[in-house]
């Protein structure tokens, strides 16, 4: 069964045009990626979703409830975990604190979900009482996902996070989503193909707002023309 | 517009008008001098008031103890800069390094130790009551003081629209924008921040030494945080960084207030106008955060684009 | 401009500065309601004086110095007036003082009281029906001062406090009286406790207070307990709002400039009366007073002159004019143009329906007691 | 060959946190250096270091033979040390042209002067629109900065570095955040910028393919620590750089170009 | 010895007065970042409300409650109207506070007319005690114990509660706090409105205090409050509490030993404190510069 549904979303930025009509579901226990080229409209996606930029029209539903239209401290109550494009790390906050935050209003088990995160990332362990605005861009990305899963678990959208992190980390990070994965549903936007294609399950691509390509992850390796066409690999 | 104003004493013999304007011409250097600040380097003051203050008080006590003489006048002008630009720039390199609230209570701090400072030296300034004196002859005649008055304006907003054109003006406004940048590119923030200062402190100096000859009179009220606010007001009103959106502002201020308090005269509900500028300031910020002047910016611009995008539609249906 | 009016010979203009908005707005309105009856007294309601219509413009100051200038500017220039009467702050009077003698016009000053109006800024054509810092200060001593009193004071630190207690220092211990502490707070001050403690350690008979304005420290004088330690607090009886203020005052001994059930003449029974029955049963005030005495004066001068406008010959008529007013009669001195006027000793007391503290009469303070010092150097 | 910057025993460190440790580091005129290392290494402190933002807690830092640890930045910025930053930082309301315009005016001298000099203008204008020639911004002149699309952003901070016509450049991460086909066009930026033979450019980068292209020299750093530094193709062969930096994926490769 | 206590006293008193004032702006600015001149406007309006409730009611307690409640309701209006757009800028915040300051007192004068009013308090507050030479007023022991209650209580808020943690991460990154299920809006609120009714708690704690109120007071206290909060360090709770606490007796002993020198005593204090510790007696390192 489809964990999250959009149907036909339609979203406006300023008087720009920005989705135009998107459509798109994610199973549950899955990973589903989002590719696109820069400004295709994946963040607007994900924005819409969280109700941040609300959709003119069509509907997300999640667990086969509407949530498109209310607040976005509503939307995340129902165990939907997000990390932004640029990580909205509150950087006057201490590791710790960023994740008590998350504690706040998190759906299931906090404990033990803060207990599995800080084994995943050791790091965040060690800069505990650290500011996390000082923690460098690989610590903040996962500051940003332990903050996501613990939480929502019930499905994380996460935005580009191998932005800027070395290859070692991204194997980790790689490695990480996918144990997530054993416990949550994922739906991750990405540039990095490489990395998305080997923990993928499902993929969307998208274009100037729409949704251009969809398909299984084993045979888009295989689909070298729409390779070339839509995400520039050859 | 200049033009206007040139030949307005003949065209208009109201003398209380000649004052109002004498009076907006004062203040439009003054807001100008705080557009410097406010509008292009990025720093608010809340003790701009301190340099209005010392320079009308330089003149004052120079023509309180010297004979009313033009020479004079250029000396307690002279006095009045200087002292403006040593203590600008004191304060400037103490504390400009401060975040922008921080500066902004701290210069109302300073400004308040000027005004206690002339409270108490009782022995030069006669304190809080204040003191009256005689000015030269050309400054008595408000015909030929409206003209002084107008050539300052027109001579400092041309000296401090150079300044804002120049390299150091264009390094302002970058710095106002992003002054880890700058610092990148070599420019060293604290001196611009204290050149924009020294400037900005001097034009005022020079805007209060005018003020204190117009009324040949000075008492306290020069330090008062109300003189701040009212540049404030005006360089709001009129529009941040744009030193004609200051000449405006001080403009539309002195008429509006001249107007609403001729209004309570009749209508007492016009007595609490205070509340109607208040207001008024209060919309301007929310509505039109760039002011009059960028208000009309943008409808030209928009203008401008329509056009543009008009023409380009009739070339592409051509 | 001017030859519009100097056209109009048969009018008399008068042009009243006054502070309409701004923290003195009561004392203006006070000033402004206060002319206009006098005028009418002393016209006896037809508005004419020697044959000449007598009109009157009023401005708003705002109690501002810049402002006031403008305004005065066009008074004289404009509507032509060929007197000034204000202004409600000392301020502004003091800005526009050098206007009447540019433009050689008597300027009657009311109510504004610094010295130095009277003083070193004084031009020939400056006369002041108020009462100046050092009447008060006079009157002040007189009301608590004798051999061998010991006498506190406490002020506010600004140019009226301290020219206040100079003044009243001066005459103390003329009249034998010692200073024991002079005390000066910020205006603004939350607390002035300190300053009371440092004056209950001197432990003197008396305790002087010159203060005006909003931010007073009376509740904290009772709260220090002085009166239980045996020191007197005398400090002026204002208008009618400060005068709310002073509750915890009650029983004081000190001095009023006016109160309307202190003179006793025919002038200020009149002005009781009208004053009733045009602001719907509301008493004069202070500066009510005040207002209608400048316009006495300006009247009984134009009466005395034969209407004549000449500056000289007003002038000469009026030093030396003695004059009726509501707190009885009043004379401009020669050399400094300052009314000498009786001011009161009083107390304060509670009465009943009266919803602050009541100034009672204990002796009338004449003018010759109240004379003060000659200051402008003439 | 002359080293244009050197650095002693350079070490910085945030509370009881070392960031930098004794880092000793010898950069050649005129060569590309690469430096990788773990997120979280200190590589952004490093250039921070160098170009004064922080202040070294020990060790000095030597530009041309000149100890310079103690200049601030705009001092060393005059020098010949510019740098981009790993964020864009730009100032965003002010338009290309202008953006790039402080650069050459900082570059020319020209810092003080309070009257507008016009002759010098439009000689700014010409070589502003140079450079952006050079970093193909082209047509672009009017649109403020903050307007710009992210990868032309990146652009502008390499056309406002190079406007500063600073030696010694400090590039870090230029590509961070631009999608795959952008890359050539910033890749080709920097290959022309390397041809001229006066500048010496430091590259901070995660991409290896990349670094491995445009490299004459790479240093790796770990925890704050020169952990080796040479060749490129026997660097990356080193184990301990395998282990700790590069991890399986770096043998799949992402085509560039 | 006498005069020592009375000094400290007083001037403790004053001092939880002051803090009372600036709990709340340092509050909305420790919290949300925000610089609320407009506070000294909330403050008059307490303090003359609470003055006009008691004189109508006669009852201490309504005119308490009352005035907060009227300065929860101004606040309201203000943080809906004029800081809610412009939360995250710090020069405009100061500007337009400074509008709604202007608007506020001035508007006080068209319901309670410009003159100052007269405030007074119930019986069981009025008066003193005495011991030989040591006199303590009893309204200042309430306002001293009221005081302490109200920084206990804002301390527990703000320490044991998460809603500190929120709203500070609702500054930084107001979209990743509402993505964490928490309603920030309501909460931006809320401070604000406890900001407010702390202001005008403090105005009708002061108004009996000196016995009068008076419409120009709302900008001389914001200016104290500034003073305040920046000398305790701009957020800090107790950084503020112990600035109020030096300015309050240090004000008291200046008046008594140095009376020449306390007129600027408070401007003095903050240019020393602003220029060797820019962040303030108890600051975050670093957030000044
Ligand atoms: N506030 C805004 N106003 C107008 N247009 C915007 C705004 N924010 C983004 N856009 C535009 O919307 C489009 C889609 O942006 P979006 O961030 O969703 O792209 P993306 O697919 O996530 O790209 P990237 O890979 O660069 O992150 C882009 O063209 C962008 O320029
Ligand atoms: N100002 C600071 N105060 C305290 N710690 C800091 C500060 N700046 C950086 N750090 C710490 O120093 C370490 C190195 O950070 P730096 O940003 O240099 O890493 P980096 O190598 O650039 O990583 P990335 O590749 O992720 O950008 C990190 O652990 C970071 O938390
Ligand atoms: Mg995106
Ligand atoms: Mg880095």
């Amino acid at each position: 069964m489809s964990l999250l549904k959009l149907d036909n979303l339609e979203t406006y930025l300023g008087q720009y045009h920005i989705l135009q009509g998107v459509s798109m579901s994610v199973e549950e226990g899955s990973i589903t990626v989002l590719f696109g080229r820069n400004g295709a409209g994946k963040t607007t996606t994900l924005r819409s979703i969280m109700g941040f930029n609300p959709s003119t029209s069509g509907f997300v539903h999640y667990n086969s409830q509407r949530i498109s239209g209310i607040s976005t401290h509503l939307i995340s109550r129902k165990g939907i975990g997000y990390v932004p494009e640029n990580q909205g790390i509150f950087s006057a906050l201490t590791v710790e604190e960023t994740l008590n935050l998350a504690k706040a209003k998190s759906t299931g088990e906090a404990e033990e979900k803060m207990e599995w995160m800080l084994d995943l990332f050791p790091d965040l362990k060690k800069y505990w009482r650290k500011k996390s605005g000082l923690l460098s861009g690989g610590q903040k990305q996962m500051l940003a996902i332990a903050r996501a899963y613990i939480n929502g678990d019930g499905l994380l959208l996460i935005d580009e996070p191998s932005k800027g992190l070395s290859p070692i980390m991204v194997e980790k990070l790689m490695e990480s989503i996918l144990k997530m994965k054993e416990k949550t549903t994922i739906l991750l936007v990405e540039q990095n193909f490489l990395m998305a294609s080997e923990i993928g399950d499902y993929f969307y691509i998208m274009d100037d707002g729409k949704i251009v390509h969809e398909g299984m992850m084993q045979d888009l390796k295989d689909d070298k023309e729409t390779c070339q066409k839509y995400l520039g690999i050859a | 517009m200049l033009l206007f104003m040139m030949l307005f004493p003949f065209v208009n013999d109201s003398r209380s008008m000649l004052i109002l304007l004498t009076q907006i011409f004062i203040f439009a250097i003054f807001a100008m001098s705080f557009d410097i600040l406010l509008g292009y380097t990025g720093i608010v003051s809340f003790g701009h008031c301190m340099f209005f203050g010392i320079g009308a008080y330089s003149t004052a006590i120079i023509f309180n103890h010297l004979e009313a003489t033009l020479f004079n006048f250029i000396i307690g002008l002279a006095i009045g800069i200087i002292l403006s630009a040593l203590v600008s720039y004191i304060i400037g390199l103490l504390s400009l390094r401060l975040k922008s609230h921080f500066y902004a209570m701290l210069t109302l701090a300073v400004s308040q130790l000027f005004l206690v400072l002339a409270e108490k030296w009782r022995g030069l300034t006669h304190g809080g009551d204040g003191f009256t004196f005689s000015v030269p002859d050309v400054f008595k005649d408000r015909t030929s003081f409206y003209y002084i008055t107008l050539l300052s304006v027109a001579v400092v907003f041309l000296l401090l629209k150079l300044f804002t054109e120049s390299s150091t003006g264009k390094v302002l406004k970058a710095i106002s924008q992003n002054e880890y940048r700058a610092e990148a590119l070599g420019y060293k923030s604290l001196h611009y921040k204290l050149i924009a200062s020294v400037t900005a402190g001097v034009a005022a100096s020079f805007s209060g030494a005018l003020y204190a000859v117009s009324l040949r009179f000075i008492n306290t009220n020069v330090f008062s945080i109300e003189v701040t606010l009212d540049a404030l007001l005006m360089t709001m009103i009129g529009g941040i960084g744009t030193l004609a959106g200051a000449i405006a502002g001080a403009g539309i201020i002195e008429f509006l207030r001249h107007y609403l308090s001729e209004l309570a005269m009749t209508y007492p509900i016009f007595e609490r106008w205070t509340i109607i500028l208040g207001l008024l300031y209060i919309v301007v910020l929310l509505g039109f955060p760039s002011g009059l002047a960028g208000f009309i910016k943008r409808i030209t611009l928009n203008n401008k684009m329509k056009a543009k995008k008009k023409g380009e539609l009739e070339r592409t249906t051509a | 401009s001017g030859d519009k009016a100097s056209s109009d010979e048969e009018t008399i203009k008068i042009g009243v500065l006054a502070s309409l908005t701004g923290p003195l707005e009561t004392y203006g309105k006070q000033t402004v309601a206060g002319f206009e009856l006098g005028l009418a007294y002393a016209t006896e309601g037809s508005n004419n004086a020697a044959g000449k219509k007598i009109e009157f413009i009023v401005e708003d100051t705002e109690t501002k110095p810049d402002v006031a200038v403008r305004k005065a500017t066009k008074l004289l220039e404009e509507d032509g007036v060929d007197f000034l009467v204000g202004s409600s702050s000392s301020g502004d009077t003091l800005a526009v003082l050098p206007l009447a003698e540019e433009y050689e016009k008597i300027m009657v000053v009311e109510p504004a009281v610094a010295d130095s109006i009277t003083g070193q800024n004084w031009n020939k054509y400056i006369f002041r029906t108020g009462r100046n810092s050092s009447q008060d200060a006079v009157a002040g001593a007189a009301a608590i001062a004798e051999k061998n009193v010991k006498i506190a004071t406490f002020a506010q630190d600004n140019a009226y406090g301290r020219e206040g207690i100079a003044a009243f220092k001066e005459g103390a211990e003329k009249l034998g009286a010692t200073i024991v502490n002079e005390q000066y707070a910020d205006p603004n001050s939350t607390d002035f406790t300190a300053n009371i403690q440092s004056i209950i350690n001197e432990k003197p008979d008396y305790l002087y207070i010159v203060w005006a304005g909003s931010n007073a420290p009376w509740k904290q004088l009772k709260d220090m307990q002085l009166e239980e330690q045996g020191i007197k607090i005398s400090t002026a009886a204002q208008d009618i709002a400060s005068l709310k203020t002073m509750d915890s005052l009650m029983g004081m001994s000190g001095f009023s400039i006016y109160y309307h059930s202190l003179p006793d003449n025919k002038v200020n029974d009149w002005l009781v009366e009208q004053h009733k029955k045009k602001f719907d049963g509301e008493i004069p005030d202070l500066f009510t007073a005040g207002g209608m005495t400048a316009a006495i004066s300006i009247v009984e001068a134009l009466k005395k002159t034969d209407g004549d406008k000449d500056v000289d010959a007003l002038i000469s008529t009026m030093e030396n004019m003695e004059f009726e007013t509501p707190k009885g009669m009043m004379k401009f001195r020669a050399e400094d143009h300052q009314a000498l006027q009786s001011l009161y000793a009083v107390t304060l007391e509670e009465q009943e329906g009266v919803d602050h503290p009541v100034p009672v009469l204990i002796r009338e303070l004449n003018m010759e007691e109240t004379e003060p010092p000659i200051r402008n150097g003439e | 060959m002359e080293n244009i910057l050197e650095t002693k025993d350079l070490s910085v460190s945030f509370g009881e946190h070392d960031v930098i440790k004794d880092v000793n580091l010898e950069i050649a005129r005129g060569k590309l250096i690469s430096i990788i290392g773990p997120n979280g290494a200190g590589k952004t402190t490093l250039f921070n270091l160098l170009s004064g933002q922080i202040t070294p807690t020990k060790g000095e830092i030597y530009f041309k033979n000149d100890n310079v640890t103690k200049l601030s930045v705009p001092l060393r910025a005059r020098r010949g040390i510019g740098r981009s930053f790993q964020l864009t930082n730009i100032f965003p309301e002010l338009t290309v042209l202008e953006n790039i315009r402080l650069a050459i005016q900082s570059s020319s001298k020209d810092y003080y002067s309070i009257y507008p000099r016009l002759s010098a203008l439009s000689r700014q204008q010409d070589e502003a629109k140079a450079y952006m020639t050079k970093c193909m911004l082209n047509g672009k002149e009017h649109v403020l900065a903050q307007d710009l699309a992210h990868g032309e952003k990146r652009k502008l901070e390499l056309a406002m570095l190079l406007a500063l016509k600073t030696e010694l450049l400090l590039l870090d991460e230029p590509t961070a955040g631009i999608s795959i086909e952008e890359i050539p066009a910033i890749l080709e930026v920097i290959e022309n910028i390397k041809k001229e033979d006066r500048y010496t450019i430091v590259l901070i980068e995660h991409k290896m393919e990349m670094v491995m292209h445009l490299s004459d020299i790479l240093v790796v750093l770990f925890n704050g620590e020169l952990l080796a530094s040479g060749n490129p193709q026997e660097i990356i062969k080193d184990q301990r750089v395998q282990t700790a930096y590069l991890g399986g994926l770096h043998r799949e490769s992402i085509k560039i170009g | 010895m006498e005069v020592f206590i009375n000094l400290l006293v007083n001037g403790v008193s004053t001092g939880l007065l002051i803090f009372l004032l600036a709990a709340g702006l340092t509050l909305i600015f420790g919290l949300m970042s925000v610089l609320n001149f407009a506070h000294g406007g909330l403050f008059v309006w307490g303090a003359f409300s609470g003055a006009w409730i008691f004189k109508e009611t006669n009852s201490f307690l309504l005119a308490i409650v009352g005035a907060v409640g009227i300065g929860m309701a101004l606040g309201w209006v203000l943080e809906r109207f004029l800081i809610r757009p412009v939360y995250g800028n710090h020069v405009r915040q100061l500007l337009i506070t400074l509008g709604g300051m202007l608007v506020l007192s001035e508007s006080i004068k068209i319901f309670w007319g410009p003159n100052p009013i007269r405030v007074n308090l119930p019986g069981w507050l009025e008066g003193s005690y005495q011991f030989d030479g040591i006199i303590i007023i009893k309204y200042r022991v309430f306002v001293i114990v009221v005081g302490l209650l109200l920084y206990m209580a804002l301390w527990l808020l703000l320490s044991r509660t998460q809603i500190g943690l929120m709203i500070r991460a609702g500054v930084m990154d107001k979209e990743m706090v509402q993505a964490l299920g928490i309603n920030v809006k309501g909460l931006f609120t809320f401070v604000f409105l406890l900001g407010a009714a702390l202001a005008a708690l403090g105005g009708a704690l002061l108004a009996p205090y000196s016995g009068v109120v008076f419409a120009e007071m709302g900008m001389q206290y914001a200016i104290l409050a500034f003073i305040v909060v920046i000398i305790g360090g701009m957020g800090s709770l107790q950084g503020s509490a112990l600035a109020s606490l030096i300015v309050g007796v240090a004000g008291a002993f200046m008046a008594y030993y140095i009376p020449d020198l306390s007129l600027a005593l408070n401007m003095l204090l903050l240019a020393i404190v602003l220029l060797v510790k820019p962040t303030g007696l108890m600051g975050e390192k670093g957030s000044a510069v």
